[in-house]
């Protein structure tokens, strides 16, 4: 009974997290302009009980919209560390993935998720606000089924980021 | 006693859920205004449950932690003091003036615990607090006053019963009822007013620092704070019901009202804030007083 | 024992000691400076014997020669007269003590020689009972003051004797032109006599004498328009002189106008006028006393301040007013002595007048600034000293009959009072909280300076915490005087 | 626009082709650049747009340039001067135009060139503890430094 | 019984000069004795809990005996000189760094007042009440300027100041004794009450200005902020806790003891039921609380602000003891005894920190709630009581004094001192705000506790505040017997409230702070339910991801309410000071310029004046006194 227990907890902490997702994205790259119109009134994300709030401490999903070159990742890391335990990572179009169109760029690091655990990915050099919509829904799923689990990745090898990160950051 | 001790569990939940049904509407009708489809119209139960189940917790000090439970306290305290439905629960053991200071308790709480954070968004957004606190609390206690002279009590159970069958204080003191109508918003600290906690200035003010479940006391707190703010506005103005129906009703009309001015309005600077408390509705509330004087 | 209650002696003794050290002054060489003390004891002593005769019977009188008025060279000692002598004597006796530590310059013997002639002087015009007595005594004094004033031969204290000289002269022979007009109207020199018969002169007969002998006095008792030799002479005397000066010199004339007014001319239109010019010595006084850098002269200003106090409550002409002059000048004088002798000792040690030179002295020189502020305190009539209970009772008396120029004089005194204490705990301030920038090496004034500051405070102190004996002694006093019982009496006792 | 350009040919040492019909080319040796801007400033140039260098490599240069724009006579004058490659050192020029002191800031991180008298082109300006060649100069090469400092995703399948 | 009271005076001062002699022996000896005979006066003072001695004659000047008496209203200002000097001496003990010369004339000087204070309240006639009011005016001012430097000037103009109010009662006092020649409190009721209105409204006025000058009400208030504020740390709430109440205690005694409310009434027109003289001091009240709590709140220096806020709460005392009505003179005087805890514990408070960190610049500090926790709590239930928030005692005296107006209908003046106290939510929550939250600055990382010996007295305040809030029936059963005396009706109280209440409202602070106490544990369980929380370092803060370094100052606490002041800057501008110090100028260059060329110096001029006296003299002469 009590096994069953936990698992009724976790399965409605699961679907009260998926339900309300607060974001705070920081506005590294030319990806913030697609944010706007997802929040308004034609696509508007509030539907699904996402919200942009302000500081690191109220958010749960950070969102790296676009290119992220050494200076912002410092700012970046210190945002996520800063942020309360069930937090997911979305990377925005194809600069987070693979650097993208500065792939040569001495400045932009080529690849998000060696640094901070990235969730979640959406192609495209910025994706459009159905994109955007997508990556959340599925992003709720992954919540939901518990995969969504970055942060706890984050915490496992802690080494192997913090590693990385010294490497780029000096 | 035993229906006393049910009454003291009951009369929070019954003001919580109050409280808690505005905010759902708050959201929703804010999003219609916008053009948008909305949230669930349950949005804000979903909210204060994922902050209440944060799996990881930050405190910058006893006192940080402190703060939120001092204001839920006040709040609490301040919701005994408000009959509902006809049973005056403590209006007997302090009367309007002493409510006026037991509303303190909650701001001062939040303001510890803020000050305790040590953010400097946090220090700015309390003194705006503790201003706009100071701006309107001036036309407050005067219609405050003006209501208690008019009905010769400060007891808040008998000005309830004063106004019982249908002569409110809202005919006999319209300018009052409007004065305290705008000083409901400052209290709530409402859109226009809500430079406390404007996002794009000083990150939400007080709360730059809560997260998890320090920010879901706070969103509880508020729940708490609009169901007395507008449960006050009903006891002085519009005779607070006698059943528990018609007070929802005549509490939601107040606020439906104050949604609509609410997302009109732009928001006021701190010192021009002051300022239009201590002009307008200064003036206002005092002629209403001069009025009942001379009555 | 040879009669000791007999105030003749109080004049005779200290002459005969004058004469005594002028003539030793060669042989005696240092042993010199020791004669005052004795003189001065032995005033004491006299005094101290004359009290339960006062007490007894009011007044004694002492012909001298067996003449008979209008003749007769004779004194009459009531308790105020005996009261002041008695201050004289004691402060006299203070600062010869004093002096022992105090004066090492050349002329010794002269030095001496004419601060005992001063006392005497003082002491005779105390209790003298006959007007051309008033004037001779005035006379001496006068004459042993110039020389003791210009005594440190610097040019200030001879330019200031010369000052002192010249308008205390005219104030002389203004006197006598008094004396000379009185004589001639009621062809007797005896005070009493003379107040039997001036019921029947004209008015104009006796305001003229009474103008001319106010004027007289008033230059030696620091009246307003008169006293402008004041704040030069005493800061240029020595130290025990101005106390002396300050203390008794100013109180004895006074006393001796008060005497005169009172017994002789009984016209009360007068007194509105004296109350003028109390008023305007008290302001001048006092204020020009705050703008003072130079120590001696602020306490010179002061004592003008004081002075114009207490011929204000004597210009009330009522038992309360006269009782609460008479107290004022006790304290005046108690006080402001102790005052000059404590600055004369810091002055030896400082080296120097200028107040901003005190600076830090509290806490080097302890004891005598510990007396400084008793003494400051009990001017500025300040609780538990006596000057409170002397405030007190003037302002009490001054508002008796309250009309609308009397609560604006009360008004005036309070406010010169505060500016009193103004100027006063500036001077605190300085001493106890200033910064010593250079660190002359400061230490205690000398065991015989101390004894003779300790012994006046003592004696303030003793009457601060229990006024009672001296209040009611001087309400006897003032009810003899304003009731005129003094003519009845010495008519009595002297069978004229 | 002629009268312009005729005072512009005024100033002694100054090469000037028109290349438009608002654009004229200024060409001037290193030690004259200084006068000469001072001069153009007379003139009427009140305002450096831009101030920047090419890295000439092959004739081993720096060519610096700056686009000066008169409002008066509406038109660019951009003034070149060449410098050596090897330690490029150059006067600043921010008594005569404020805005130069930024654009040498940058040029001294982009490109290592030394400019005394601005004494904060030492100092780190945009990039943080950069140890490698100024990353402007040609012969940086930007994907050889990308390669050992960052890790590329390699295309197929899912990294670990 | 009642020789007592004759020692009870005396032992202060015997006390004083023992420690100043034990001073010279030993450092031990000096703190011993002094601790002894305060604490002996304390006891003393027990004795007379609610007993009432008529008059005890201790001798007699000018035919007017002097006369010892104690009532209920006095025992409360009693017990408030005793126990207040009492902590304030141990408190002393702990702070004064040793100066061997002038610790003694402190301690002196600290009983000596302390002596003078008790003389004042047991006054019977007012000689004596003269008498040790001037003494405690020169003796707190050597306690003034013990710190030297620029409390000297401070001290001066407090002395200046006191000296002119002293003088004003001195003329009320000699006009008194000319009508009566008998100033025992009872016989002086009598004159005034068969004198004609003119006297008694003078009579009253000068005393009153006596009493403002000390109470600092505001028009004569220039004085306090500079003196709290360079007084010694332990000083500052000897002087504002308790030497502002003998202002307000000298009023009370005045306005009731000599002119009864129904003698105003009928002498002099009267507004809102409220003679017009009672009128216009709660107007000047009331403008001290409201003009005070600005200042207070756009001030950096923590004990300017207490000096300002001791302004505006000593407003509410007197608004409070001129309402006339029963319910307002008792809440006046309740408030007196809550002023002096609740302020003496800010004080010593705001001394600890300055014991510790050296600083009184409000911007300067920050943090210290990690370094000072037991100097915190102490703060913090000082500042609740201060705003006059429920559980503690700043509430109670409050509620009596607006129910008290309401009644009365005197709203404008409710409105006031409504301002008043929401302003004082600012200043007290500024004070806590910029010393103990926020980021802690580099150099006090090492700061502790203060010592015991000054921990003492600040948690005796501390309990005592909770207790007098919780349970304010202790003080009122002195004060409603003690108003009895005075002819007031007496209101009906608990020792928990007010339950039936006035005609307003009920007021049960028990069933508040109960309730209170309870939502407080239910929060505080829910809290510890739910997931525990780590504790962050000060600098892991949002900064919009800009890592926060110590260097930094990321504190915001100087000018903590300019937004504010850009409001009211107009009424900041007009300060009263600035007219005295034109006055006083003025004084000066006329003194100087026309003063002293009297005495010019040269010999000519003088004898000139003796020419002049003579011509006056002759004139009066030839006219034949047909001058006047």
């Amino acid at each position: 009974m009590e096994k069953m227990t936990e698992e009724q907890v976790k399965s409605i902490a699961n679907m009260l997290r998926k339900r309300s997702l607060w974001m705070i994205h920081y506005c590294t790259g030319c990806g913030a302009m697609e944010l706007p119109p997802t929040m308004t009134s034609r696509y508007d994300m509030e539907r699904f009980g996402l919200a942009p709030y302000v500081t690191s401490r109220q958010a749960d999903i950070l969102l790296i919209t676009g290119y992220l070159n050494v200076k912002t990742l410092r700012r970046v890391i210190t945002v996520y560390e800063q942020m309360l335990d069930p937090k997911y990572v979305i990377g925005f179009g194809s600069c987070t993935l693979n650097g993208g169109v500065y792939w040569d760029s001495y400045a932009v690091i080529k690849q998000l998720d060696r640094y901070i655990p990235a969730d979640l990915y959406i192609a495209g050099c910025m994706p459009r606000p159905e994109a955007v919509i997508s990556a959340f829904r599925h992003l709720m799923e992954l919540i939901d089924s518990g995969k969504a689990d970055g942060y706890k990745r984050y915490k496992r090898n802690l080494a192997y980021y913090k590693e990385n990160q010294r490497k780029v950051l000096g | 006693m035993v229906k006393m001790i049910l009454i003291a569990i009951v009369a929070p939940l019954l003001a919580f859920a109050i409280g808690l049904s505005f905010m759902m509407i708050k959201r929703k009708f804010v999003a219609r205004i916008q053009r948008r489809y909305g949230p669930t119209i349950i949005q804000p139960i979903f909210d204060i449950m994922k902050l209440l189940l944060k799996e990881d917790n930050i405190s910058h000090g006893i006192i940080f932690s402190l703060g939120p439970i001092i204001a839920i306290a006040g709040s609490i305290l301040s919701v005994f003091f408000i009959p509902i439905a006809g049973l005056n629960m403590l209006t007997g053991s302090g009367d309007l003036i002493a409510l006026l200071y037991i509303m303190a308790i909650g701001s001062l709480g939040m303001a510890l615990g803020a000050g305790d954070s040590a953010n400097p968004n946090a220090s700015i957004g309390i003194s705006r607090a503790l201003t706009l606190m100071f701006g309107y609390d001036l036309p407050l206690v005067i219609i405050v006053i003006s209501v208690a002279l008019q009905y010769h009590t400060t007891d808040l159970s008998a000005i309830v019963a004063a106004q019982a069958n249908g002569h409110w204080a809202l005919w006999s003191l319209p300018l009052s009822a409007i004065v305290g109508f705008v000083v409901t918003y400052g209290a709530l600290g409402e859109h226009p007013f809500d430079i406390i906690t404007a996002p794009h200035e000083v990150a939400t003010g007080p709360m730059v620092e809560y997260g998890g479940k320090h920010l879901g006391f706070l969103m509880i707190n508020h729940a708490f704070h609009l169901y007395v703010e507008i449960a006050l506005f009903v006891d002085l103005f519009l005779g607070g019901a006698s059943n528990i129906f018609i007070f929802y009703i005549k509490m939601f009309a107040v606020f439906f009202i104050m949604m609509m001015f609410d997302e009109v309005l732009p928001r006021f600077k701190i010192d021009d804030a002051v300022r239009f408390f201590w002009k307008w509705p200064t003036v206002v509330a005092l002629i209403s007083l001069i009025i009942v004087l001379v009555k | 024992m040879v009669n000791l209650a007999n105030p003749i002696l109080l004049v005779v003794i200290p002459l005969f000691f004058t004469f005594l050290i002028a003539l030793s002054g060669s042989f005696l060489k240092s042993g010199v400076k020791y004669l005052p003390v004795i003189a001065f004891a032995l005033n004491i002593i006299v005094s101290l014997a004359l009290i339960p005769e006062v007490v007894k019977n009011g007044m004694v009188i002492a012909t001298t020669a067996g003449f008979k008025p209008p003749f007769a060279i004779d004194m009459a000692v009531d308790k105020l007269g005996l009261f002041l002598s008695l201050i004289a004597s004691l402060l006299g006796f203070v600062a010869s003590v004093y002096n022992l530590f105090y004066i090492d310059e050349e002329p010794q013997e002269k030095f001496h020689a004419l601060f005992t002639l001063l006392v005497a002087g003082l002491t005779w015009m105390i209790i003298t009972g006959d007007i051309f007595n008033l004037f001779v005594a005035f006379e001496v004094t006068s004459i042993a003051a110039f020389g003791l004033v210009g005594f440190h031969r610097d040019k200030g204290a001879i330019e200031a004797g010369f000052k002192y000289l010249v308008m205390g002269s005219i104030g002389g022979s203004f006197l006598l032109i008094g004396i000379i007009m009185l004589y001639a109207a009621t062809g007797t020199l005896n005070i009493v006599d003379i107040a039997q018969k001036t019921s029947n002169l004209t008015f104009q007969q006796k305001l003229f004498p009474f103008a001319m002998i106010f004027t007289g006095l008033g230059i030696e008792g620091a009246l307003f328009p008169l006293n402008a030799w004041l704040p030069d002479a005493h800061p240029a005397a020595p130290s025990s002189v101005s106390s002396i000066l300050s203390g008794i010199m100013t109180t004895a004339a006074i006393y001796a106008i008060i005497r005169l007014t009172n017994t002789i001319f009984d016209f009360n239109q007068i007194y509105f006028f004296l109350m003028i010019f109390a008023l305007l010595t008290l302001i001048f006084g006092e204020v020009s006393a705050f703008f003072q850098k130079d120590i001696k002269r602020m306490l010179a200003y002061s004592t003008i301040g004081q002075t114009g106090l207490f011929f204000f409550a004597f210009s009330l002409n009522t038992v309360n007013g006269l009782q609460g002059a008479f107290m004022q000048m006790v304290n005046h004088s108690l006080s402001k002595g102790m005052l000059f002798l404590v600055v004369g000792g810091m002055i030896m040690q400082v080296g120097s007048r200028n107040i901003d030179d005190f600076a830090g002295l509290g806490r080097k020189m302890k004891v005598s600034s510990f007396f400084l502020a008793i003494g400051a305190f009990s001017l500025m009539g300040l609780p538990p000293f006596f000057g409170f209970w002397s405030k007190l009772k003037i302002i009490f008396a001054a508002l008796q009959n309250a009309n609308a120029f009397l609560v604006a004089s009360v008004v005036i005194i309070l406010l010169m009072s505060v500016v009193e204490g103004a100027y006063f705990f500036k001077l605190l301030q300085v001493m106890y909280f200033g910064k010593q920038e250079k660190d002359v090496a400061v230490k205690e004034a000398s065991y015989g300076m101390l004894f003779s500051v300790v012994v006046l405070g003592t004696v303030l102190l003793i009457i601060s915490f229990y006024p009672a004996p001296v209040i009611n002694f001087m309400h006897k006093a003032a009810a003899e005087i304003i009731n005129k019982n003094y003519i009845t009496l010495a008519l009595k006792l002297g069978g004229l | 626009m002629m009268d312009i350009v005729d005072k512009i040919k005024g100033i002694e040492g100054a090469k000037v082709t028109v290349q438009r019909e608002n654009r004229v080319f200024v060409d001037v040796s290193e030690d004259k650049l200084i006068s000469t801007l001072y001069d153009m400033k007379l003139i009427g140039f009140h305002q450096l747009s831009v101030q920047n260098v090419i890295d000439r490599i092959k004739d081993n240069k720096f060519e610096i340039f700056y686009v000066l724009y008169s409002r008066e006579y509406k038109i660019n004058a951009i003034v070149r001067t060449w410098i050596d490659r090897e330690n490029p050192v150059i006067k600043t020029a921010d008594k005569i135009y404020p805005s130069a002191h930024t654009w040498e800031r940058e040029i001294s991180e982009m490109f290592g060139i030394k400019v005394d008298g601005n004494e904060d082109s030492g100092k780190p300006f945009i990039l943080e503890n950069w140890k490698d060649l100024p990353p402007m100069r040609k012969d940086f090469d930007s994907v050889k430094y990308s390669s050992e400092h960052f890790v590329f995703r390699h295309s197929e399948g899912e990294n670990e | 019984m009642n020789i007592l009271l004759e020692i009870m005076l005396a032992t202060p001062f015997i006390g004083g000069l023992l420690a100043f002699i034990g001073g010279k022996v030993h450092r031990w000896v000096r703190f011993a004795v002094a601790v002894t005979f305060s604490f002996l006066t304390l006891i003393e003072a027990f004795v007379y809990y609610n007993v009432t001695i008529k008059g005890v004659v201790w001798g007699s000047l000018f035919g007017s005996k002097l006369i010892l008496q104690t009532n209920p209203i006095s025992w409360l200002f009693l017990f408030i000189v005793t126990a207040m000097s009492f902590l304030i001496v141990i408190f002393s003990i702990g702070d004064m760094e040793e100066d061997r010369i002038k610790l003694d004339s402190y301690y002196m000087q600290l009983l000596f007042v302390e002596g003078a204070m008790i003389g004042i309240v047991l006054a019977g006639d007012l000689i004596t009440f003269f008498m040790f009011w001037e003494i405690m005016s020169w003796t707190s001012y050597f306690l003034i300027i013990y710190g030297g430097k620029k409390s000297v000037a401070a001290g001066y103009k407090y002395i200046i100041m006191s000296i002119i109010g002293a003088y004003s009662m001195f003329i009320a006092i000699a006009m008194l004794y000319v009508k009566a020649h008998s100033l025992v409190y009872a016989d002086v009721a009598t004159t005034l009450a068969h004198s004609s209105a003119t006297f008694v409204v003078w009579t009253v006025v000068l005393l009153g200005i006596g009493f403002f000058v000390k109470a600092a009400i505001m028009p004569l208030h220039t004085w306090l902020p500079d003196a709290h504020s360079e007084a010694p740390s332990p000083v500052s709430p000897l002087l504002s806790g308790v030497l502002i109440k003998m202002g307000a205690y000298g009023l009370f005694i005045v306005l009731y003891g000599f002119l009864s409310v129904q003698l105003a009434g009928n002498i002099m027109p009267s507004v809102f039921s409220t003679p017009i003289l009672l009128y216009i001091i709660q107007w000047l009240a009331a403008l001290s609380i409201v003009l005070a709590t600005f200042l207070a709140i756009m001030q950096e220096d923590a004990k300017r602000l207490l000096a300002y806020s001791s302004i505006s709460q000593i407003g509410y005392v007197v608004l409070g003891i001129a309402t006339g009505t029963s319910l307002g003179v008792a809440g006046g005087l309740f408030h007196a005894l809550n002023h002096a805890i609740f302020k003496g514990l800010l004080f010593l408070a705001v001394g600890a920190v300055i014991y510790r960190t050296g600083t009184r610049n409000l911007s300067d500090l920050g943090g210290l709630v990690k370094k000072m926790p037991y100097t915190f709590t102490a703060l913090l239930l000082g500042i609740i009581a201060l705003a006059g928030v429920p559980p503690l005692n700043g509430f109670v005296s409050k509620w009596m004094i607006y129910e008290a107006l309401l009644q009365k209908k005197e709203v404008f003046l409710l409105i006031m001192a409504f301002i008043g106290s929401t302003g004082a939510f600012l200043y007290v929550y500024r004070l806590i705000h910029s010393i103990f939250l926020g980021q802690l600055p580099k150099k006090y990382e090492n700061v502790k506790d203060v010592p015991i010996l000054m921990q003492v007295p600040i948690w005796v305040l501390a309990v005592s505040t909770i207790i007098f809030g919780i349970f304010p029936g202790l003080a009122m059963n002195v004060i409603v017997k003690g108003m009895k005396l005075f002819g007031f009706k007496p209101i009906a109280y608990t020792l928990f409230g007010f339950p039936q209440g006035t005609a307003m409202g009920a007021l049960k602070v028990i069933n508040i702070s109960a309730v209170l106490a309870i939502a407080f544990v239910a929060a505080w369980v829910l809290f510890l339910i739910l997931s525990k929380s780590r504790k962050v370092s000060q600098y892991d803060n949002y900064a919009a991801g800009q890592v926060v370094t110590p260097e930094l100052k990321y504190n915001y606490s100087f000018g903590f309410y300019m937004s504010f002041g850009r409001v009211i800057k107009s009424i900041l501008k007009l300060g009263i000071e600035r007219i005295y110090n034109y006055w006083v100028d003025a004084a000066k260059i006329f003194g100087d310029y026309y003063m002293r060329r009297v005495y010019t110096g040269n010999l000519e001029t003088y004898n000139s004046y003796i020419v002049i006296v003579v011509t006056i003299a002759a004139a009066a002469i030839l006219l034949g006194g047909k001058l006047w």
